[in-house]
C-alpha cells in the first residue's frame, strides 16, 4: 500500500513547475520557427533598423535570454507591448481583459457538465439519455460556433461587438463548449461508470444492508476520481477555447494565444501559454487537496468494532 | 461486427480518396444527392464525395496512429502499476502530472507551426495530442489495475504456475485492461478528428495554408464551412454539404462507440 | 413574350438570376410632379402599341448593349434614316470628346510640362489643342512648325493657321481636312489614320503623337452623314450636339427643336423639353426657372437650388433615385399595374441621367466642385445599359484635363474597337500618363 | 425622404421571422447611428510610419492630415494644413505656410514644429519603419522659422517638390520630441492626429469619432470598422441594413449587390494584375521552353470563368488578361504582344519534347525524373478568385505534370516569398497592386541588398532584361522609359519569369442611405468630409 502523501504531493510539485516548465517549453518551440517579428516588420531588404528592432526586442541574444528578461519582468507583473497582434497595446491590457473572458466561459460551460455528472450520480439522467446526449456531441465544436457566429453578426450587424452582442457570444460559446466534441456526453458516462463502479463494491452492499444511503458512502471513495475527471472535463473546456473563441470572437484567452502564435507576437504567446500554465496549476493544487482532506478524512473515521455489534440488522 | 463494418467503409473511402479533385462542371453547381449521386456536387459542379474521401484519407492514418499510442501508454500504465514498485508509480505520475497539465491547444499550436508549410500533415499533430492524453489514460489503467488487486493478483497466478508473459498478455490485458484502453484509444480517434476540423477551419478563416493536409486535399470542414450559411441565410443551396460533413463524423463516432462496446462485450 | 425583351434580358446582364429584383415597397414622396414622370419616354414606352416601332430590331439590341457600331451598320440596312442620323450625331459627339481628350492631354504635357527634348512639332500641336480649347496662348504657337520636315505637319500647321487668320466653321473644317475624310453613310472611317512619329531634339527616337484635329475631322465628318441621313433634323442634331461641344464652337442660334421618340429611346434625358433645357445650359442660357414645369430635370434643378443659386448635390442624388423609382412605378402603372423586366433598366437610364443634366447645369452656374461631386455620382450609376460611351469619353476629356490618367486610360481603353482612330487621342494621354508617373514619388508596388 | 427600410426580396416563408426581426432592429441601428463598414481585415496599426497593408493606408486617411495630396474630383494638388508653399534656396527646399487655428485631436495647436519633428522621425534611424527609409532619400531635414513657417530640405532639386510632401503628419507633443517612433509604442493603438476623426483601435474593430477642426466638418458623427471573413455573411449583412458598406466586394458577389436598389457598386481605383511566378533556377523550369510550354497549358479563359466567374465575351469586364507586367490600358503596356486566351496544348508538346523532357506513362519526365510542380497561392487570394490554386493545379496535371499544391499566408508572403527566399516552390500565384507609378524594375531587376531588385520573387536573372530597365531608370526622354518598357514587356512574355494572368477591379459596395460618397483612388477615405449618412 503506497503512502498516501506520494499521489497529492506530485501534483503539488507538478502545480509548482508547471508555470516555469511551460514558458520555457514554448520559448525553444517558438525560437524554432523560421525568421522573426523584427524581419517581418522591418524586413531587411526594404528597411534598415532590423537589427535595432531586434535588440530592442531581445531577440537578438539567443532564447534563454529572451526566456531569462522575460520571466524576469513577468515576475514584477511588466509583460511589455505588443508587437503584431494590438500592437503598441501593454500585453498586461491583454490579459487583463482575456482572463476573466476565458474563466467566466469555462465555469459557464462546466455548469451542463457538473448537473450531467450530478444528474447521472444520482440517477436521474437515465442511462437510456446517453445515446441521445452522444448524438448532439457528435456534432464538432466549429459548426455549432460557425452557427452562433453567423447569427450572432446577422442579428446585430454593425453592433455585433458591444456589450449586449458579447454577451450573447458568451452564452453561445459556453453552450458549444459544453455540448459540443462529446464534451457533455463524456462527463455523463464517465460519472456514471466511475460509480457503477464502486456500486459493485462489498462496503456499498454491507452499508445497503445497514441502511445507510449509497451515496454517502461511496463519496468519500470516489471523491479523488471525480475530482481528477473533473479536472479532465476542465483541461479539455481550456483546450476547445481556442477554437471556440476563435470562431465566435470573444475576447479571451485562446484567441489570444492564436493570434499570437500565428503573427509570433512572443510577449503575447508566452503571456497566453503562461496564464493556461497557471490554471491548470491551480486544477492540480485542487485535485491534490480534494486527495488530502480524503485521506485525511478516512484516517480520522472510527474504526469498525467487532463483528456482534456491527450488524443488529442481521441480528434482528 | 459494426464496427468492422464503419471501419472498412472509411478505409475504403479513404484509399480510394483521388489526390486532386475533379475538373469542374459548372452544368451541375451545386447539384443535390439525387442528381450527383451520392452527395451532390459543390459550387463548380464537383461531387461531395470526393470531399469526403479526401477527409478520410487526411484523418484515418493519424487518428488510428493516434489511438494505438494511447492505447501502448494505457498498457504501460497498467502493468507498472501491476508490477507495485512505489518509485515507478510515484515517477509515472509525476511526468503525467506535468504532461497532462499542460494546455493542449498550446503545445497543438506551435507544433502545428513548426512544420514547414510544404509538409504540413495531420500525424505529427496527432502523436502530439495522443502524448497529451496519455497520463489520463495511464492513470485509469492503473486504476483499473489496482482494483485488479496488482501484484498480489500477478503472485497469485505466479502460484498457478502462469508463465509471466501469459499472466500480463492475457490475463492483465487481455482480459481486465482490453475495455478501459480500447475506450481510451477510440476516445482520441474521436478528439484527434475534431481537432483537424477545429484547425482546418481556423486555416480557411484566417486565411492561413492548412495545417493538418496538403492543400490540394479538402478536409471535412471543408464540407461544413460550405453547408453552415444554408442554416442562417435563405436561399444558400448547400444544405447537403453539411449533412454530408456531419454524416463523415457520425462514422468516426460510430466506429469509435461500436468499438468501445465491443470490448465490453466478452 | 416580345422577343425584345427577352433581348434585354440576355443583353442586359447576360445572366438570368442576377436580374433586378422587383421592389415592392410604395413610391416615395418625390419633388418631381407626376405629369412629368408620365411625360418620360420610358412610361410611355410602357405600353407596347407605343415600343412597337422599336420592337425586334437588332439595330435597337445592340444600342442597348452599347455597341454603337453594330448599332449604326443595323439602322442603315434597316433604312431608319431618323435612327441613322440619331446614330451619327452621337458619334460626331464622341469624336469631340476625343478630340478634346487629345487637345487637353497635349496641353498638359506640352504645356504644362514641357521638357526640352520635346518634338519642335509640339508646337504645332500646342496650337491645334489651343485652338480647340479656346486656349489663345497655345494658340498663337501655330505657325511656328511652318519649316518642319516632319511627315505632313508644315502643310497642318499653314492649314490651322489659315484658320486662325479668318476664322468660321468652314476654315476649321478646311484646316482639319474634314475633305479627306473617306467613306459613306453607317461607315466608321479612322481607323488608317496614324499618329505622327515626331523625331525628338537632341535625343536619339521619336515620340508618336495624336493631332486632335483629325478627331474633329471626323467627328465633324459623322456630323455631315447625320445631316445627309435626315435632312429635315438639321435642327435637332444641333441640340444633340450642344452638351458636347468644344469650347471654341459657338452653338448656332434656333428654337427649341423637335426630339422624336427616335432621338429619346434609351437616351439618359427623358423628354423632348429635357433635351432642350441640357442643350440650354449646356450653351451657357440658365433656363431652370422657365422649364420648370415642361422639363423634369429642371424641375429637379429648381428644387435643389439653394441660396447663391448653388446646387445641393445632396438632394440632386437623392432626387435622381426618386425619379428612377417613380419612372419604374410610373411604367408599371401604365403596364396595367405589372412591374416588368425591362423596367428597371429603362429607369437606370432616368437615374444616371438626372446627374448628368445636373451636372451641365452646376457647370453652367460656375460651382466646379458641385459639377466634379455630380458627375463622378453619374459615373457610379453609368452601369449596364446606362453606360453610356458618350458620357464615359466626356469624363476622360475632364479626367485628361485634371492629369488624372488612370480613369481617362481605362476608359480610351475600353472603347478603342468601337471609335476608330481613337488611338489618336491615346498618344497624347500615353505621353501625359507617363511623364506623370516618371515624375511622382516611386510608388511601392502592394501585395 | 428615402425609401422605408428595405426588404429587398421577398424573402421564403419559413426564414420572413428571421429578416422581420433584422428589418426591425435595422430600422432602430438607423436613427443616429454609426456608419458601419467592413474591412478587408483589420488595420494592423494606426501609425502611419508602420502602415503594411491596405487597410492600414485607409484607416490612417480617417485619422490623419497628409501634408499635400490629390483631389480625388479633379485630381488637383491639395493641401488641407498649407496656406501657401513656395520653392526657397533655388528649389533645394520648399517652405509652407500652415494656416492659422489647426488642432490636434488633444486640442493643442498644429505648428511648424509639428512639420520639423515629422521629417526628423522619418530621418531618425532608431524609426525602423520601410515607409521612412523611402523618404530618407528624398528629404535633408527641416527649420521651423516660425510657428507658422516651415521650411522643408530635399536632399536635391525635384521638379515637383509636393508630390515629395504626401507624408502624414505626426504630433510632436505626443513623443515629447523623441524622434525615434518604434513600431510597439502606445501611439500605434491610440494615435493623435489632425484629421477628420479620432481613431480608437480595438481587438474586433476601430471607432472613428468625428472632430470638427478648422479644416475638417464631417458631417457623419462616428464611423465603425468590423473585420469578418466570410464574404457571404458580409452581403447579407449589408442587404438587411446590419452595416452600410463593403470596402472590397469579390466578384463572384458582386451580381447580388448590383441586383439590389438600396445597394450600390461604386469603383475604387486599385490597379492590380494577378500572375503565377516562375522558379527560373529550379529542375525543369530553368529551361525556357518548358517555362514557355506551361504558359500554353493554362487555359486562363477557363480559369477566369471558373474562379472569377466571368463568362467569355462577356462586355466591360473587371477581368481582363495581360501577356506582361501592366494593365492593358496602361502606356506601358506592348500590344503587339498577344494574350494567350486559350490553351494550346499541342504546341506546349512540342516545346517540352524540344526541352529534353520525355513523357512515360503520361506523365513527363526530366532528366529521368518525373516533374512535379509545387504551386503555392497568396492565401487571401482565394476569397476573390475561390478555388484559382486547384483550378491551375487541374490543368497542369492534365497536361501530364504531378503537382502539390499549398497556400502561403500573409506573413509568409512578406518573409519568404517577396524576399526571394520561397525557393521550395515551382510556382507562385500572386497579386501587385499599383497608384499612379507602374514601376517594375523591383520585381524583375536582379537582386542586390535593398537597391534593385528587394521584390524580385525567385531572384530572376536575365541579364537583358536588366540591360532594359537600367536604361528604364536612365532615360532622358519620356520615349527613351516608354521604349524600354515596350522591350521589356515583350522580353518578359519571350522568357516568361511570370505567366501573366489578367487585371482585376476592385469594386466597394455602399447603401443607397450614404451620400456624397465620393471614393478616393488608393487612399480611399481622402473626401471623407463630403459623406453624409443619416
Amino acid at each position: 500500500m503506497t503512502a498516501w502523501w506520494i499521489r497529492p504531493g506530485v501534483r503539488l510539485i507538478a502545480a509548482i513547475i508547471l508555470p516555469l516548465v511551460v514558458p520555457a517549453i514554448i520559448t525553444l518551440l517558438i525560437w524554432a520557427l523560421p525568421g522573426d517579428p523584427a524581419e517581418i516588420i522591418c524586413p531587411p531588404e526594404t528597411c534598415g533598423g532590423t537589427a535595432e528592432l531586434a535588440a530592442r526586442w531581445n531577440l537578438d541574444a539567443g532564447a534563454w535570454n529572451f526566456f531569462r528578461a522575460w520571466m524576469g519582468d513577468a515576475a514584477a507583473g511588466e509583460f511589455g507591448r505588443s508587437w503584431r497582434v494590438e500592437q503598441g497595446l501593454p500585453v498586461r491590457d491583454l490579459l487583463d481583459e482575456s482572463i476573466p473572458t476565458t474563466l467566466m466561459l469555462v465555469l459557464a460551460a462546466l455548469v451542463p457538465l457538473v448537473l450531467g455528472a450530478v444528474g447521472s450520480a444520482t440517477g436521474l439522467i437515465p442511462p437510456r439519455a446517453d445515446g441521445g446526449f452522444h448524438t448532439v456531441g457528435l456534432v464538432p465544436a466549429v459548426v455549432f460556433a460557425l452557427l452562433g457566429a453567423a447569427y450572432v453578426e446577422l442579428e446585430y450587424g454593425a453592433q455585433s461587438f458591444l456589450p449586449g452582442a458579447n454577451r450573447l457570444r458568451l452564452v453561445l460559446g459556453a453552450l458549444v463548449l459544453g455540448l459540443a466534441d462529446g464534451a457533455f456526453a463524456a462527463a455523463v458516462s464517465g460519472v456514471r461508470g466511475l460509480f457503477a463502479a464502486e456500486r459493485d463494491q462489498r462496503y456499498v452492499g454491507i452499508a445497503l444492508l445497514r441502511g445507510e444511503r449509497p451515496l454517502a458512502n461511496m463519496l468519500p471513495n470516489v471523491a479523488p476520481a471525480l475530482a481528477g475527471q473533473l479536472r479532465a472535463r476542465v483541461l479539455h473546456l481550456l483546450s476547445g477555447t481556442v477554437v471556440v473563441e476563435v470562431v465566435l470572437r470573444i475576447n479571451g484567452l485562446g484567441d489570444l494565444l492564436w493570434a499570437g502564435t500565428l503573427l509570433q507576437d512572443f510577449g503575447v504567446v508566452l503571456a497566453a501559454a503562461t496564464a493556461f500554465a497557471l490554471v491548470s496549476a491551480v486544477l492540480l493544487v485542487i485535485q491534490a487537496l480534494v486527495e488530502i482532506a480524503v485521506a485525511m478524512w478516512v484516517r480520522r473515521a472510527p474504526t469498525v468494532r467487532d463483528g456482534a455489534a456491527a450488524s443488529p440488522v442481521v441480528a434482528a | 461486427m459494426l464496427a468492422l463494418g464503419a471501419f472498412a467503409l472509411l478505409a475504403v473511402a479513404a484509399f480510394a480518396a483521388p489526390a486532386h479533385l475533379v475538373e469542374p462542371e459548372p452544368s451541375r453547381s451545386f447539384a443535390g444527392p439525387l442528381d450527383a449521386w451520392p452527395f451532390g456536387a459543390d459550387r463548380a459542379g464537383r461531387p461531395l464525395l470526393e470531399y469526403a474521401q479526401q477527409g478520410a484519407r487526411v484523418v484515418l492514418g493519424p487518428a488510428l496512429v493516434a489511438g494505438c499510442v494511447v492505447a501502448a501508454s494505457s498498457v504501460a500504465g497498467g502493468l507498472l502499476r501491476c508490477v507495485g514498485d512505489p518509485r515507478v508509480d510515484a515517477a509515472v505520475q509525476g511526468v503525467g502530472e506535468v504532461l497532462g497539465a499542460l494546455p493542449r491547444m498550446v503545445v497543438i499550436l506551435v507544433t502545428a507551426l513548426l512544420i514547414p508549410s510544404t509538409s504540413r500533415g495531420l500525424l505529427p499533430l496527432a502523436v502530439a495530442w495522443a502524448v497529451l492524453a496519455s497520463p489520463g489514460a495511464m492513470d485509469e489503467a492503473a486504476a483499473v489495475a489496482e482494483r485488479l488487486g496488482g501484484a498480489r493478483f500477478v503472485e497469485a497466478l505466479r502460484a498457478h504456475g502462469f508463465s509471466w508473459t501469459r499472466i500480463f498478455l492475457f490475463h492483465v490485458v487481455a482480459l481486465n485492461l482490453r475495455p478501459v484502453v480500447v475506450r481510451q484509444a477510440a476516445e482520441v480517434v474521436t478528439q484527434v478528428t475534431f481537432l483537424e476540423l477545429g484547425l482546418s477551419y481556423l486555416a480557411v478563416q484566417d486565411a492561413q495554408a492548412s495545417f493538418t493536409h496538403p492543400d490540394s486535399l479538402k478536409s471535412w470542414a471543408d464540407l461544413l464551412y460550405m453547408g453552415y450559411p444554408s442554416i442562417v441565410l435563405d436561399d444558400i443551396p448547400t444544405e447537403h454539404a453539411l449533412w454530408t460533413g456531419l454524416a463523415m463524423v457520425a462514422l468516426v463516432t460510430a466506429i469509435a462507440k461500436f468499438a468501445t462496446s465491443a470490448a465490453r462485450a466478452r | 413574350m416580345i422577343p425584345l425583351l427577352l433581348a434585354y434580358n440576355v443583353g442586359c446582364s447576360g445572366d438570368e438570376a442576377a436580374l433586378g429584383s422587383v421592389d415592392e415597397t410604395p413610391t416615395p414622396a418625390t419633388s418631381v410632379p407626376a405629369e412629368l414622370v408620365a411625360t418620360s419616354w420610358q412610361v410611355r414606352m410602357a405600353k407596347t402599341e407605343v415600343r412597337a416601332p422599336f420592337e425586334g430590331r437588332p439595330s435597337w439590341v445592340s444600342y442597348f448593349g452599347n455597341r454603337r457600331d453594330e448599332a449604326l451598320r443595323a439602322f442603315k440596312s434597316e433604312n431608319d434614316s431618323a435612327a441613322l442620323a440619331r446614330a451619327h450625331t452621337e458619334y460626331a459627339a464622341m469624336y469631340r470628346q476625343a478630340a478634346l481628350l487629345a487637345a487637353n492631354a497635349t496641353l498638359q504635357v506640352y504645356g504644362a510640362d514641357r521638357q526640352p527634348t520635346d518634338p519642335a512639332e509640339a508646337d504645332y500641336l500646342l496650337g491645334v489643342s489651343g485652338v480647340l480649347a479656346s486656349s489663345a496662348e497655345h494658340a498663337a504657337k501655330l505657325g511656328a512648325s511652318r519649316e518642319s520636315r516632319a511627315g505632313d505637319i508644315a502643310p497642318r500647321d499653314a492649314a490651322w493657321s489659315a484658320y486662325v487668320a479668318a476664322p468660321g466653321a468652314e476654315a476649321a473644317d478646311k484646316a482639319a481636312g474634314v475633305d479627306r475624310v473617306a467613306g459613306a453613310l453607317a461607315d466608321l472611317p479612322g481607323a488608317d489614320r496614324l499618329t505622327l512619329e515626331l523625331p525628338l531634339q537632341g535625343e536619339p527616337g521619336t515620340v508618336a503623337a495624336g493631332d486632335p484635329g483629325e478627331l474633329w475631322a471626323l467627328s465633324r465628318w459623322h456630323e455631315a452623314r447625320a445631316r445627309e441621313a435626315d435632312p429635315s433634323a438639321g435642327e435637332t442634331i444641333d441640340q444633340a450636339l450642344d452638351p458636347y461641344r468644344l469650347p471654341f464652337e459657338t452653338p448656332p442660334e434656333r428654337g427649341a427643336a423637335p426630339a422624336t421618340d427616335t432621338w429619346l429611346f434609351m437616351s439618359p434625358w427623358s423628354s423632348a423639353a429635357d433635351v432642350q433645357y441640357v442643350a440650354n445650359v449646356a450653351a451657357g442660357r440658365d433656363t431652370t426657372g422657365a422649364m420648370a414645369t415642361a422639363s423634369l430635370f429642371a424641375a429637379v434643378a429648381q428644387t435643389c437650388t439653394r441660396e447663391g443659386n448653388r446646387l445641393d448635390v445632396d438632394c440632386v442624388v437623392d432626387e435622381a433615385a426618386h425619379v428612377g423609382s417613380a419612372i419604374e412605378d410610373g411604367m408599371a402603372a401604365a403596364n396595367g399595374g405589372q412591374p416588368d423586366g425591362f423596367h428597371r433598366p429603362f429607369a437606370d437610364y432616368a437615374r444616371a441621367g438626372v446627374l448628368r443634366a445636373l451636372d451641365l447645369v452646376a457647370r453652367a452656374r460656375g460651382d466646379a466642385d458641385a459639377s466634379g461631386r455630380l458627375r463622378i455620382n453619374a459615373l457610379d450609376r453609368s452601369l449596364g445599359a446606362a453606360a453610356d460611351p458618350l458620357f464615359y469619353l466626356f469624363v476622360a476629356a475632364w479626367d485628361a484635363g485634371n492629369r488624372n490618367t488612370p480613369r481617362a486610360a481605362e476608359i480610351v481603353h475600353q472603347n478603342l474597337s468601337m471609335l476608330p482612330g481613337l488611338h489618336l487621342a491615346r498618344a497624347p494621354l500615353d505621353a501625359l500618363h507617363v511623364r506623370l508617373s516618371r515624375n511622382a514619388v516611386p510608388g511601392v508596388p502592394m501585395h | 425622404m428615402n425609401r422605408p427600410t428595405p426588404g429587398s426580396t421577398p424573402p421564403s416563408a419559413d426564414r420572413r421571422g428571421v429578416l422581420l426581426a433584422l428589418g426591425i432592429a435595422s430600422a432602430a441601428l438607423l436613427a443616429g447611428a454609426p456608419l458601419s463598414f467592413y474591412e478587408e481585415q483589420l488595420p494592423g496599426t494606426l501609425s502611419p510610419l508602420y502602415a503594411s497593408s491596405m487597410a492600414d493606408h485607409r484607416a490612417q486617411e480617417l485619422v490623419f492630415d497628409r501634408l499635400f495630396f490629390h483631389s480625388a474630383i479633379d485630381n488637383r494638388m491639395m493641401s488641407r494644413l498649407v496656406e501657401k508653399g513656395e520653392l526657397a534656396d533655388g528649389g533645394k527646399s520648399y517652405r509652407v505656410t500652415l494656416k492659422p487655428g489647426l488642432k490636434w485631436h488633444s486640442g493643442t495647436a498644429v505648428t511648424s514644429k509639428d512639420v520639423c519633428f515629422t521629417v526628423s522621425a522619418m530621418l531618425d534611424p532608431g524609426t525602423t519603419s520601410p515607409i521612412a527609409e523611402g523618404y530618407r532619400g528624398v528629404l535633408a531635414g527641416c527649420d521651423a522659422t516660425t510657428p507658422q513657417v516651415a521650411t522643408i530640405r530635399f536632399t536635391k532639386v525635384f521638379h515637383n517638390p509636393q508630390e515629395r510632401l504626401m507624408f502624414s503628419l505626426l504630433p510632436a507633443e505626443k513623443f515629447a520630441g523623441k524622434t525615434a517612433i518604434v513600431p510597439d509604442d502606445d501611439f500605434s493603438q491610440h494615435p493623435i492626429g489632425s484629421g477628420p476623426f479620432k481613431g480608437n483601435k480595438g481587438r474586433r474593430g476601430v471607432t472613428f469619432e468625428a472632430y470638427a477642426n478648422a479644416h475638417h466638418a464631417p458631417t457623419i458623427p462616428q464611423m465603425s470598422l468590423q473585420e469578418v471573413q466570410d464574404p457571404l455573411v458580409q452581403v447579407k449583412t449589408l442587404q438587411s441594413n446590419g452595416v452600410q458598406g463593403i470596402i472590397a466586394v469579390p466578384p463572384p458577389y458582386r451580381p447580388d449587390v448590383s441586383a439590389s436598389d438600396d445597394l450600390q457598386l461604386k469603383s475604387y481605383d486599385l490597379r492590380s494584375w494577378w500572375f503565377i511566378g516562375v522558379n527560373t533556377k529550379k529542375g525543369a523550369l530553368v529551361e525556357r521552353k518548358v517555362r514557355q510550354a506551361l504558359d500554353l497549358v493554362l487555359d486562363r479563359s477557363d480559369l477566369r470563368q471558373f474562379t472569377v466567374g466571368v463568362k467569355p465575351g462577356e462586355q466591360n469586364s473587371p477581368c481582363e488578361f495581360i501577356s506582361g507586367p501592366f494593365v492593358q490600358s496602361s502606356p506601358f503596356y506592348n500590344r503587339q504582344v498577344p494574350v494567350k486566351e486559350k490553351s494550346d496544348r499541342a504546341a506546349a508538346t512540342k516545346l517540352l519534347n524540344e526541352a529534353g523532357l520525355t513523357q512515360i506513362g503520361g506523365r513527363w519526365h526530366y532528366k529521368g525524373t518525373p516533374v512535379t510542380l509545387n504551386i503555392g497561392m497568396m492565401a487571401s487570394l482565394d476569397v476573390e478568385a475561390p478555388d484559382l490554386l486547384t483550378q491551375v493545379g487541374n490543368q497542369l496535371s492534365a497536361a501530364g505534370f504531378d503537382r502539390q499544391e499549398s497556400k502561403v499566408s500573409a506573413d509568409d508572403w512578406a518573409r519568404k516569398v517577396v524576399t526571394g527566399k520561397a525557393s521550395e516552390f515551382d510556382l507562385l500565384i500572386g497579386k501587385w497592386s499599383f497608384g499612379l507609378v507602374e514601376e517594375v524594375n523591383d520585381l524583375f531587376q536582379t537582386r542586390s541588398g535593398t537597391t534593385t531588385g528587394a521584390r524580385n520573387v525567385f531572384n530572376y536573372s536575365n541579364s537583358g532584361a536588366d540591360q532594359l530597365m537600367v536604361e528604364y531608370n536612365q532615360s532622358r526622354t519620356d520615349t527613351a522609359a516608354y521604349d524600354a518598357y515596350h522591350k521589356l514587356h515583350r522580353a518578359l512574355a519571350e522568357d516568361l519569369p511570370y505567366l501573366f494572368l489578367w487585371k482585376l477591379d476592385t469594386k466597394s459596395a455602399w447603401r443607397t442611405e450614404v451620400r456624397g460618397n465620393v471614393i478616393a483612388p488608393f487612399n480611399y477615405w481622402t473626401e471623407v468630409d463630403g459623406w453624409k449618412f443619416q
